[in-house]
């Protein structure tokens, strides 16, 4: 039976990846879990300089949901090639590491300095944080901006580029398509969506930053209509996200098309949920006949998937 | 940032020295644990009892579990509560109804599951046999996290409890039990001496404060004013401070406090770093 | 204490209306509540000729949330006027008039009809169903041409003009704008969000048109936060609704910037959900010695609310 | 689109003429309704028993009620479930648990409390003590919603009950008590005959089909097969359908089936016009 997939150069043991912001560095996780057991290890958002992030509060719960504005609190390139990577070089998975900037320049640097790294699995540019006003969103709304972003981290590095897209926009089919031209081998489709909460209360916005990211199984139809959107506008593969808590919903991206998926805010309240994923996609795929993962990737749409008839049980 | 240090594999580190905490502390499990009794104590207070054999061992006093109340399908966050008492493989805690998690455990029944993330945190320090004397500080549930320092330390001590009224006086008796000395306010008078729990231990340190320590749990400005009084008498405070949290685990970053650095403050996790800090790290101005 | 409020021209006797699309004709829920009670009666999308809409299944339940793609079934301006329109009528409270078309003229030539009747409260263009190819999404994704329907409207009508937005915008404020400019008495903020879901055991799209507009308590946050910019950029007032069910998060949305707020999904479970708002409100104000609900308008704004340390608790 | 002919005040309709059905129907209502009884019945059945003093005495059978399962937080939608016995102010269900609902609904305790909207929907013509024999053709949780149409019936008839095993036959039992004749067929044949129920149907139209009148309720191939012997034997029939719903009252046109029209066909609500359609009037292939 074979889990076994390609994000544009980077095997993956398995389709099971974590959203990076939820897994930290790994090493966090490495106590409740086998790290080694993932598809990919997906770190925290870095960018060149340590960054401090946003007063609190910084996150809140909402109805199936939470908003979270931390700002991107991180150690930047150097301290996180000093605290983190001597422990994430040694894994047997790929780690995916998160980027981003202020600017194209500072993509491009932060790209430059971890292509030195020996290692290094793939960078995914997070061109979408809600949560940060100069750099972040607006390069994953405006497609010429997230063509030069892309382009210059492609002229930086030989490492593998996922392009994390924002699910803000009115199609997202000419930014899946303008990642593709600039030279992404992947994308990974989807942040968090700008959302709010007002504590009526004291009768102010909850968040210290007053909007934040909505994230968990709320945003799942959303995300799941957008991987299947540019699924069918791009070559590349997806790494499809937003709201995963267990087989069916992995199961649901990858038949709208993501090549791999990745468990986000269900890695704070449920740490196993990633494992239990990859344990029920290969109990589905022997209850279903399949020899490979592969067979699913996109087959719900037309032509592609059975006939309505033959249902059966999913795990 | 989060302080550095860490590739290594993670280790035990409860109790460790704070001057260079590893993001990752005490070897945590998540596990599900039957409920062994959930009962009301005073007003708003229930008392929950659960069998946990992989954390209750190991816990250190100012430790907390991270809970999953599994009926709470729509709120998705666990809630954080310190350890209240450890006997064997159970553990218990105390906890106060506020919210819709808080009030969906307080519905379940014994032989109910919850999902526990623990131990969870960097815990007071337990006072040495010939160390200072201990004087602790609660506000409401804040007891809940002081009970087990109380009882493991081999020095005995005073303990300062305040509420609004009679009801949010808890484990009165058991503090006493352990041979501590109580000293109870209400803000209504319905109970103790009238007033807010830091006046009679004003009084007190003007007595006598030198060879005392200040261990304190309860709403953030009675910590402040712990805090105030400590600096005043040139003592040591160790609080355990209330954030909101998204993990429990360091890696979300929701639940970070301003810690003051030789270079100014940066940003440290309760859930990992803390919850318990030296007063004198806590940068108070940059939470403002 | 009053709770009356005004939509551009239109008074409402309180603030609670209902979303279009969740309230049928309002007779349908008039054997479970009294309609004279609510701040109006808002009835389900109409365009000029009958439409039969989507095959089933036409809506699916998803995570705090639905997904619906109903299609805008209706009688057509005929069919509506002879069958609903003489009940309607005769309630003491406005109706609102949900009106949709596939040309800027449809648009112009069902306001025109409708004027012609005696006692419409006002027409609400719905520019922003995600479930129709031409019309709807694609007047309110466009500026320019969402400033051509408003204006026709304008042009054929006297009653007051509610423009409702869509959220699957980069940002809200440009439409907002654009609505007000050319004429809008007022906004609907959100409609349903674009979204799909997979039945894994069928490996199909659930839905008959594959996707859908998400609705319930889901969507409530990023409504909010469409409702707090253009709240901001614009002087008209605003219909606030997305997955509202209760009192506080009625009060959420008034304190973003909402002049009155519309209750959707929820009626489809809970049908008395407005009703129990309007008493919800009315305790609140109680509570909190407020003499006018126009009070809370926007006050979750910086320097319009009260200050944190002032709080009590709410119903 | 929707029938029109509406604007006046609704009205009780239950039972009217199809002719012209009105936009609303049967007075409904929303109540809260206490848990009486909810026991397992066979394999996935249920039988639940709850006090609804406003909905049970005025139930046609055929009708359904809409329930808010409260314990489901995440989930919202009410799930429809035909009125399978009156008594008094109480109602029973008979359901199977296929997903979060049911099983939600199955782990519920007498004492506890779903909401209710109903009596909803069209039902079934309850056959004349002068009119055709009735024969009900049921397939698993079908004969909930016939059970009531035999006890009210002053015609006494045959049931045809099929499910794939033993456990799908549900209250043969009560159906004889009522005097009515029960054909049990399984599909694999571990209890009465070997087949699918509308084996025997066709066996016995067969034999004598003039002054019969079907009634059938179950899986959609089945009420398929059903129209069909109806319309081999010119025989009428009426066929209860299930249809996913939203509201169960009408407006959010959710659960709607292709109807035919004097021009061709169009949809009309499961919930409001429904569930039970004359065979004749379904637009079976506009659904394809
Ligand atoms: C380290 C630590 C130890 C704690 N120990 C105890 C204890 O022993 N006994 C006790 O009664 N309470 C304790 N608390 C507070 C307890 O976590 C909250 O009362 C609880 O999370 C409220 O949940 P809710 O769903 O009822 O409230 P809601 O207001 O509905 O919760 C909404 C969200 O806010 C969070 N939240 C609300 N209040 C608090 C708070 N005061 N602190 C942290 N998060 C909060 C919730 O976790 C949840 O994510 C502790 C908190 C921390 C951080
Ligand atoms: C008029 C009518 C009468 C019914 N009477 C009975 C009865 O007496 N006994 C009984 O056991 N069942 C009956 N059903 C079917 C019952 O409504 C479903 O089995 C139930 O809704 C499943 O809910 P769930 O949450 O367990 O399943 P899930 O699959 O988790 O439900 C997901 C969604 O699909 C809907 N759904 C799933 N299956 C069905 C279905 N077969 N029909 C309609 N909606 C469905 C649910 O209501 C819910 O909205 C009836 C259905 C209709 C339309
Ligand atoms: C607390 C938090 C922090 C996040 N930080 C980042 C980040 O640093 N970089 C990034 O690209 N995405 C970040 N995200 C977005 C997630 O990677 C993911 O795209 C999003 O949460 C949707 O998936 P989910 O619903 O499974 O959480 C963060 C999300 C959360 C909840
Ligand atoms: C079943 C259904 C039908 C709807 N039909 C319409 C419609 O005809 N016209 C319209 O403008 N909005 C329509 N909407 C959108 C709602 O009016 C509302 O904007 C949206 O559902 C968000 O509110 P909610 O989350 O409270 O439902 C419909 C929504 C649902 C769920
Ligand atoms: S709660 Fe997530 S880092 Fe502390
Ligand atoms: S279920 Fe809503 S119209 Fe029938």
């Amino acid at each position: 039976m074979n889990l076994a997939v390609q994000i544009g150069g980077l095997a993956l043991p398995n389709p099971v990846t974590v959203a990076s912001g939820t897994f930290g560095y790994g090493v966090e996780y490495a106590q409740l879990l086998d790290l080694n057991q993932l598809g990919a290890v997906v770190v925290k958002g870095i960018r060149r300089d340590p960054v401090r992030g946003n007063p609190t509060p910084r996150l809140v719960e909402v109805t199936s949901g939470l908003i979270n504005a931390i700002g991107l609190q991180g150690p930047g390139v150097d301290g996180f090639i000093r605290s983190y990577w001597p422990f994430l070089q040694q894994l047997k998975v790929p780690t995916i590491i998160n980027i981003w900037g202020t600017s194209v320049e500072e993509y491009a640097e932060v790209a430059r300095r971890l292509d030195a790294l020996s290692g290094v699995g793939a960078l995914e540019l997070n061109v979408s944080c809600p949560n940060i006003k100069e750099g972040g969103a607006q390069f994953g709304t405006d497609p010429a901006l997230l063509r030069q972003v892309v382009a210059a981290c492609r002229a930086a590095t030989r490492l593998p580029l996922i392009t994390k897209l924002s699910p803000n926009v009115v199609s997202i089919v000419p930014y899946a398509q303008a990642a593709e031209a600039a030279g992404s081998d992947a994308l990974s489709i989807m942040n968090s969506y700008p959302a709010m909460a007002i504590d009526v209360e004291t009768r102010r916005p909850v968040l210290a930053n007053v909007t934040g990211g909505l994230s968990g199984p709320c945003i799942k139809p959303i995300a799941l209509k957008l991987v299947w959107e540019a699924a069918q506008a791009v070559r590349i593969p997806i790494i499809g996200m937003g709201g995963i808590q267990n087989t069916a919903d992995a199961l649901e991206f990858i038949m709208a098309g993501a090549t791999a998926v990745a468990v986000g805010t269900a890695n704070f309240y449920a740490p196993q949920t990633a494992l239990q994923i990859i344990a029920g996609l290969r109990q589905f795929m022997r209850q279903e006949n399949l020899a490979d993962v592969r067979q699913l990737i996109g087959c719900a749409r037309a032509g592609k998937g059975r006939a309505p008839e033959a249902t059966v049980r999913h795990p | 940032m989060t302080r550095g240090g860490a590739a290594r594999a993670p280790k035990q580190c409860a109790g460790q020295a704070r001057t260079a905490p590893p993001p990752v502390c005490a070897p945590m499990v998540e596990q599900t644990a039957q409920i062994i009794a959930n009962e009301r104590d005073t007003g708003p207070y229930f008392r929950l009892r659960v069998r946990a054999p992989l954390i209750a061992p190991r816990v250190q006093p100012g430790q907390f579990v991270h809970v999953r109340i599994l009926p709470l399908k729509h709120a998705l966050l666990r809630r954080p509560f310190s350890v209240f008492q450890v006997a064997g493989d159970t553990l218990s805690l105390l906890y106060k109804t506020i919210g819709q998690g808080t009030e969906a455990l307080a519905r379940m029944r014994p032989g109910e599951e919850l999902s526990l993330l623990g131990p969870l945190g960097h815990g007071f320090t337990v006072p040495r046999p010939d160390g200072e004397i201990p004087l602790l500080v609660a506000g409401g549930y804040g007891m809940a996290a002081l009970y087990l320092l109380a009882q493991r330390s081999p020095r005995k001590g005073l303990v300062f409890v305040g509420g609004r009224q009679r009801a949010d006086i808890l484990c009165e008796a058991e503090f006493r039990a352990l041979g501590w000395e109580v000293r109870v306010t209400t803000e209504d008078g319905s109970h103790g001496e009238k007033g807010v729990v830091t006046e009679p231990l004003r009084a007190e340190l003007q007595r006598r404060a030198p060879g005392r320590k200040l261990f304190a749990c309860g709403p953030t400005p009675m910590l402040r004013a712990v805090g105030r009084l400590a600096a005043e008498h040139g003592l040591p405070a160790e609080l355990s401070l209330d954030q909101h949290m998204g993990c429990g685990i360091g890696v979300c970053l929701a639940c970070v406090v301003p810690i003051k650095t030789a270079g100014g403050w940066e940003y440290q996790r309760t859930c990992t770093e803390g919850p318990v800090f030296d007063f004198r790290q806590i940068a108070w101005e940059a939470a403002e």
